[in-house]
């Protein structure tokens, strides 16, 4: 069974991994509550094997069922309670799987009966409303009881609101400004202006360890991620840890740019600070 | 009775079925029993009846071309499916892209699971369903309703009205639990949903055979 | 066999009234004979004869509601005379429930401001107001008129006449002067003490912005 040539499919034929799964299954005609899950893993993996080799792109998703058979495959292999039953702790590793296969199949029949039962509903026509005028009924609209009290307590409440909201705000905003001197937006104008003198430069020397708070060190660095994001300077690293090497781009190397983006490890380096 | 119009009117049961009748086809748009009883000063149980009724003497009549559905606790008047044909021939055939395999599947976690989150749907189909998602909510099949009480908040969703009238179904709550069906169950009625593609005859082999397992002839009870 | 005209279709006079039930239904309007032989592939004779019954059998059997009436050389589906009354309790309006604190705000905030969006409407109550615009669209008080010219093209609503006819109000223009009800206050408000603390978020800042330290207000554009 586990030499079968799958060559033919093709994963995009198939909805997802429990579709494959299906489609092994059926085709081995497996009792599901049964599964040989050594030999169902195997052409399972067989199939990915040959989409890779195939250079196809195969979805995550696919992975992770492949993962999933491994585990139950493993655990299969382990010697589980002997001479007595099955005990809660002890299920059969299978039986998940079985749950979501089920669940699945159930899916699929489902959704092959919405499938005939709109081709044969959905053209039926449904009218539109008659218009009570053309049938000689007058509506009369149910006037509004309008409060001018009412309007005018909700213009006040909203006015009060907004008092409110400005008086608070604009106290926190003067405890923050007390409390945090720290902006990244002058950070950002800090380091722009080093690198239009220098071209390069390191972030140690923009912000040496001895004599930067970590708070304006924290400030510093998002001020150069966000450089970074704008596309305006380009930072290196050689390896996690090391220094960083920050250099204004050139207006014109727009392609240089697109590289850049293309290849986001280098920023990724820049996180693991 | 007397309980939401302040009035006194009441319509006789003989006069109903042509009362409703008008009002169906006035509305156009579903009428909740609600507002049926309302207008009509009857009881919710004798505007059960004759709704019943009027449905099924529609579906038996075949000089009828109409049809009066139920749509949870809404009805609504529509002209029954075997019209297409000449109906495509009054208006112009409506051409619709084919709905993909994953779209139908999507819809039926939602409609047989309902209220579900994404997740939910995912864990059933194995793969990521947000852009079916997404094109379900634009199709007008399946709504927003709340939130999970769960980390997160996720969204919640189910199938709406159109989603009801588009498919010839009565009510998504009522649909058959299919939790505790055997596989073997299962692939009967795959094979049989096979089977009956070629002749079209939904009615004969659709899910609502499954309501009640005890009683196939149930099917014939279905739209027509 | 989708072209109407010079094709083999034909119904059998045994098919015809459910099939002319169901297009004078699907129409609403009325439709001509000569367009009724054309879609069933029927001779004007038959479709005559088919029609008079159908419309007798409607006006006989007291169970219907509906009726089908001739007017020259179209035929139109409509409710019976008799049925009136029941159409009347159908249409008449229910009475509304009394405006909340919340609709009056939001109607408020749409006069002060109009034309005006609905980031605009929640940037002055403070609170989303989604739900409480559509109603008021529903009740014809607030309506569409146009875009806003910015990213995403809001829709802009103002108040409508007839808001100004029940609620009494001269005219929109006579509403006292009130700051804090004002769009372009709360925004500047919002401006400045954001400016003042340097608290903005940092995404909105731009190097161009930097570049132009006199620009500050261009990352403000976005008001959506």
């Amino acid at each position: 069974m586990g030499s079968h040539r799958i060559f033919d499919l093709k994963i995009d034929r198939f909805e997802g991994p429990m579709d494959l799964l299906f489609h092994l299954i059926e085709k081995n005609d497996i009792d599901i509550y049964d599964i040989p899950i050594s030999e169902i893993t195997d052409q399972y993996l067989d199939f990915l094997g040959e989409m890779s080799e195939l250079d196809m792109e195969i979805a995550s998703e696919f992975l992770v069922m492949a993962a999933t058979l491994i585990h139950i495959k493993s655990k299969m292999l382990l010697p589980g309670p002997r001479g007595g039953r099955l005990t809660e702790e002890c299920d059969d590793p299978r039986e998940e799987l079985v749950i979501r296969l089920l669940q699945y199949r159930r899916c699929k029949v489902l959704a092959k009966d919405l499938r005939e039962r709109y081709s044969y509903y959905s053209d039926c026509v449904y009218k539109l409303p008659t218009l009570p005028r053309t049938i000689g009924i007058n509506v009369l609209s149910i006037p509004q009881e309008f409060d001018p009290e009412g309007y005018n307590r909700a213009v006040m409440a909203v006015c009060a609101r907004n008092e409110m909201r400005f008086a608070d705000i604009s106290s926190k905003i003067t405890h923050l400004l007390k409390r945090e001197k720290i902006s990244i937006r002058d950070k950002m104008k800090a380091v722009w202006q080093k690198l239009i003198e220098k071209g390069r430069v390191f972030f140690h020397e923009l912000f040496p360890s001895a004599e930067t708070e970590p708070a304006e060190k924290v400030a510093g660095f998002l001020a150069v991620l966000e450089l970074l994001r704008s596309n305006r300077i380009s930072a290196d690293q050689e390896r996690p840890f090391d220094v960083i090497l920050l250099s204004k781009k050139e207006e014109r190397s727009r392609k240089e740019s697109r590289m850049y983006l293309k290849e986001p490890h280098k920023v990724r380096k820049e996180q693991q600070i | 009775m007397t309980e939401v119009q302040n009035d006194e009117f009441s319509l006789s049961r003989d006069e109903l079925p042509a009362a409703l009748e008008a009002v169906l086809f006035a509305s156009g748009d579903p009428v909740s029993i609600d507002r049926i009883c309302e207008i009509t000063g009857t009881d919710e149980k004798v505007v059960t009846e004759v709704l019943n009724t009027l449905s099924d003497t529609y579906k038996h009549d075949h000089h009828r071309g109409l049809t009066v559905r139920r749509l949870e606790n809404d009805y609504v008047m529509c002209t029954k499916p075997e019209m297409k044909t000449i109906l495509e021939r009054f208006f112009r055939p409506r051409s619709r892209p084919p709905m993909s395999q994953a779209t139908y599947e999507t819809l039926a976690v939602v409609a047989y699971n309902q209220p579900v989150t994404r997740a939910q749907v995912e864990s059933v189909r194995g793969v990521s369903s947000d852009s079916i998602i997404a094109r379900l909510l634009e199709r007008g099949w399946i709504q927003e309703c709340g939130t999970l009480d769960a980390p997160g908040r996720p969204v919640l969703f189910e199938t709406t009205q159109q989603f009801l009238m588009e498919f010839g179904i009565e009510s998504a709550t009522e649909m058959p639990a299919m939790d505790l069906m055997m596989y073997s169950t299962i692939r009967d009625l795959e094979e049989s949903l096979e089977t009956a593609a070629g002749t079209r005859d939904v009615r004969q082999v659709s899910i609502d055979s499954l309501a009640d397992a005890n009683d196939q002839k149930q099917t014939d009870c279905d739209e027509g």
